[in-house]
């Protein structure tokens, strides 16, 4: 038989980080993403593992900083609203540079918004929805396979770097049922975590302390400096992008996560009929994936970025093509999914086609 | 009387993901098919559990090929809450009606049908577990039998047969059905229920019915697509 | 023969010591210590009972004590 | 001769940043002592507030973890989690626990989590420059509440110690006072058992502790116990709350 799952989004991330050596998880429920923390309620026992339902968000996520802070593989997920909460403990992890994996199935906002899906949080996301100068690395999968895949590599990357990793899915991804397979990803060499507080006993009598308070402006701007060093190597390491058809592609559309999904079936009709269209997909959402932009720029004539959003993503689209071609704009919100037939039909408007 | 129902109350359960939905609204076209145009066939759905991919989201759709979909009306079709409408027990009392229920997945999800164990005596209804063993948690028999106990204790009614829904979506071959099948006959002799159909899409169903000569099969038109899909068949992307 | 030792250094020169003293031996001392504080001492060694209710409410740790 | 009385190994060297007379500095030597005495110092895992015991993780000679502010029960929770066999304790001040972080110190209390929480109740908020804290007495001034808290408009203070000891999750609960010798004596009884109860399994533990601010009271350091003696004590009574090896009070 294969090793194919048949998998709910939402389960597919959280056995995918179980895989990965995540024991520890603290969550608050919310839709759409509550089948993650009970996924982890039934299985984390099984493995020798650790659940917690936090009284709320704000004390889930700090839990997940004291349990990073004293070296375990932790996560903990939500959607929108509640990833908002989460943003307090986010900075603390960002500055203390706590390695975790954060989950954030968005629904439509803004405040309560709707239990439908959306691309609203990519500003929280990538800009920082927390206080102060950091960046999180945000991974943006578009079928579940690919977000096993993320969030297995995920925990590698957040280690490797001691910065906190989010993974962004929306309502659809975490909802929808795809078969999946668990698969190792590629080995990193991951440096050991001396510097977590698990008592002096296990790491030699040498003092640690986990801590973002920096209170002489000399030392908190070195610190600064550290982490933007941090930020500037994971910018030129860790960029993804997924290109389709963009080898002779004249308009290019940039769409992340489902949407980038239903555009595939959009440019799967216009390439039927013959048009010049192609996707780059961003990945890794932060860093940007700019390397990939200097591959299409030579072919490509126009850009068309579509997000479920009023438009947020297109802001990093034009500082990377940074007015060398023009960009347009396409987003639905309020939870409404475009079809692949009003992608199509802006693309033709673009393109001049009647 | 038809092999796939005998009786006028059809209750689709099973653990969630297992593909209850599609299975409700296919079983509800056949009785529409089966009893003729006068017929009122209502899908009811208590699905409190899952919020994205229900009947209710087909309600047009349904509604023009007959079905009648009870579901919470308004805002709270969209919302997730558990707000029973005030209809369904009218619909499980009237002789006149053919009932589908399309119930939450899970244990919890079952556990509404409790709610209306007055209105459900014994022998009034036909309360299928749809099963896929390509799921976590019902991949082997242990698991299907203590989902069995858990879902009648919470539900406070008795399943009276199994459907084979073995599928890994479009990558489903006949093969992986009669693998199912295996299962399930085991499962058969445990409990003493029996596989009422098997269910698969329509490209596959005639290699299935050679496989699985004494089955009934029920051909799955697909309603619970993404957006991106186009197709009955649709696979995903690996 | 009981003993009490200032680390002066320490000291901030709250009093607390000062009222908490059995046999009222403590006193602040005339001089300051390198952070500003007027420092406590003893002014009569022989006295001390070796109790260490001065060096149990002092909230820095000056004080030891010996018997 | 012998020692009668030392510096405790589990301070650090370190001159504390508290202002004169401030009884912090007590509180945390009595922390370092039972650390000392129990001789856990190579598996203690302490939570430092935000607060005027920010920077506790300075002065304590085993690992230590700072916290945003009120949350420090919920990181101690996720330290605790992952080191079981570590000894996971908070230092929290009135405005984190009983205000910010009354959430976080409720649930804590309520799982039952293996932590032992100390709680330095001084009424005031000393860091932020005296403000009116969940704790503060009924007609104390404080720089918002400048005509002396009101209750009709400002409400009542907080008896933690007391709201806690109703949860079935805490093994021990006291309230003590570090105004003379006799009862920072006494203090150290308290936050020793609860550190005992925490390595012994028993559940949540919590020492209340009353506490100066000679500063923001604008009191000498001895007036300031006084107050403590003469105000706190009858608003925010001593005693064991809860102790389940010996019944519950009242």
């Amino acid at each position: 038989m294969k090793q194919r799952v048949l998998m709910k989004g939402n389960e597919a991330i959280a056995e995918a980080a179980i895989r990965a050596g995540c024991r520890f998880f603290f969550g608050y429920p919310i839709t759409p993403q509550n089948e993650l923390p009970e996924y982890m309620s039934r299985r984390l026992p099984e493995v020798g593992g650790t659940f917690v339902q936090a009284e709320s968000e704000v004390s889930a996520i700090n839990m997940v900083y004291g349990a990073a802070g004293a070296g375990a593989r932790v996560m903990t997920s939500s959607s929108s609203p509640g990833i908002s909460l989460k943003q307090e403990g986010i900075s603390y992890m960002a500055g203390a540079q706590l390695p975790a994996v954060i989950v954030n199935i968005v629904r439509g906002g803004p405040g309560l918004g709707s239990i439908q899906p959306g691309q609203g949080d990519y500003f929280q996301s990538v800009k920082g929805g927390g206080h102060g100068d950091y960046r999180l690395v945000v991974l943006a999968p578009a079928n579940l396979q690919e977000a096993v895949d993320l969030v297995t590599e995920a925990f590698d990357i957040a280690d490797l770097y001691r910065n906190p990793v989010l993974i962004l899915g929306d309502g659809l991804l975490g909802q929808m049922m795809e078969p999946v397979e668990f698969r190792q990803s590629t080995p990193r060499e991951l440096p050991a975590k001396d510097w977590a507080t698990t008592g002096l006993c296990n790491h030699n009598g040498q003092k640690n302390v986990i801590n973002s308070l920096v209170l002489h402006a000399i030392d908190l701007e070195a610190h600064n400096i550290h982490l933007q060093e941090k930020y500037a190597l994971i910018k030129v390491a860790e960029q993804k992008a997924e290109l389709l058809h963009c080898d002779d592609a004249e308009l290019v559309v940039v769409a992340y996560g489902s949407t980038a999904r239903i555009v595939k079936t959009a440019i799967a009709q216009l390439r039927d009929q013959g048009h010049r269209v192609g996707l780059l997909r961003p990945i890794s959402l932060w860093p940007f994936p700019e390397d990939a932009f200097a591959k299409v720029m030579p072919v490509a004539k126009d850009f068309l970025c579509v997000e479920m959003s009023a438009g947020q993503m297109v802001e990093d689209v034009k500082l990377v093509v940074n007015g060398a071609r023009p960009v347009h704009f396409y987003g639905r919100m309020g939870g409404i999914v475009p079809t692949p037939n009003e992608i199509a039909t802006q693309v033709l408007q673009i393109m001049g086609v009647k | 009387m038809n092999s796939l129902w005998h009786h006028r109350v059809s209750i689709i359960t099973g653990s969630y993901g297992s593909g209850k939905t599609e299975v409700a609204i296919n079983l509800s076209l056949a009785k529409r098919s089966f009893y003729g145009n006068e017929a009122i066939v209502s899908l009811i759905d208590v699905d409190i559990v899952n919020l994205y991919f229900r009947s209710r989201d087909k309600f047009e759709e349904l509604a023009k090929r007959g079905i009648h979909v009870i579901a919470p009306a308004g805002d709270l079709r969209h919302a997730d809450l558990p707000a029973l409408p005030a209809s369904i027990s009218g619909s499980l009392h009237d002789t006149q009606q053919q009932v589908v229920l399309d119930v939450g997945g899970d244990p919890a999800g079952a556990t509404v049908l409790g709610r209306y164990q007055a209105d459900l005596p014994e022998g009034s209804y036909d309360m299928i577990l749809v099963v896929n063993p390509y799921r976590p948690y019902t991949d082997n028999v242990d698991a299907m039998q203590r989902l069995i106990s858990a879902i009648e204790s919470k539900s406070r009614l008795r399943i009276t047969a199994l459907c084979n829904n073995s599928n890994l979506m479009g990558f489903t071959t006949p093969e992986d059905l009669l693998r199912g099948q295996d299962l399930l006959g085991e499962l058969e002799v445990r409990t003493g229920l029996p596989t009422a159909f098997v269910s698969c899409v329509p490209a596959i169903a005639p290699a299935v019915s050679v496989m699985l000569p004494n089955v009934p099969v029920l051909q799955l038109g697909l309603y619970m697509l993404p957006p991106w899909a186009t197709g009955n068949n649709y696979a995903g992307e690996v | 023969m009981a003993k009490v030792t200032f680390n002066e250094e320490r000291c901030k020169g709250c009093e607390l010591c000062i009222h908490v003293c059995p046999v009222k031996i403590v006193i602040m001392q005339k001089k300051f210590n390198k952070r500003g504080f007027n420092p406590a001492g003893v002014s009569d060694m022989s006295k001390c009972i070796a109790c260490a209710a001065c060096a149990r409410i002092c909230p820095d740790v000056v004080i030891s004590v010996d018997k | 001769m012998v020692k009668v009385f030392d510096c405790p190994k589990s301070l650090t060297d370190m001159p504390t940043h508290y202002c004169p007379g401030c009884t912090h500095g007590i509180i945390h030597r009595l922390i370092a002592e039972v650390i000392d005495e129990l001789g856990i110092a190579d598996k203690a895992v302490g939570v430092a507030p935000v607060g005027c015991a920010v920077l506790a993780y300075n002065y304590f000679v085993c690992d230590m973890q700072e916290a945003a502010h009120g949350r420090a029960p919920a990181v101690a929770t996720g330290i605790k989690r992952v080191v079981p066999e570590g000894v996971v304790f908070t230092y929290q001040g009135d405005g984190d626990l009983a205000s910010i972080g009354c959430a976080e110190i409720v649930h804590a209390a309520a799982r039952g989590e293996l932590i032992t929480t100390v709680f330095v109740n001084n009424g005031i908020y000393g860091m932020t420059g005296g403000q009116m804290a969940p704790t503060t007495l009924p007609g104390d001034k404080t720089s918002t509440s400048p005509y002396g808290r009101d209750t009709k408009k400002q409400g009542f203070p907080i008896r933690v110690s007391e709201m806690l000891a109703t949860l079935d999750g805490p093994a021990y609960i006291a309230r003590v006072s570090v105004h003379n010798v006799a009862n920072i004596v006494k203090a150290k009884r308290a936050i020793k058992k609860a550190f005992e109860y925490q390595i012994a399994g028993k559940g949540f533990t919590l020492v209340e502790v009353l506490s100066t601010c000679p500063t923001n009271w604008g009191l000498t350091p001895k007036e300031s116990l006084e107050k403590v003696q003469r105000d706190m004590m009858p608003y925010f009574p001593l005693g064991d709350y809860k102790d389940i090896e010996a019944g519950e009070k009242k």
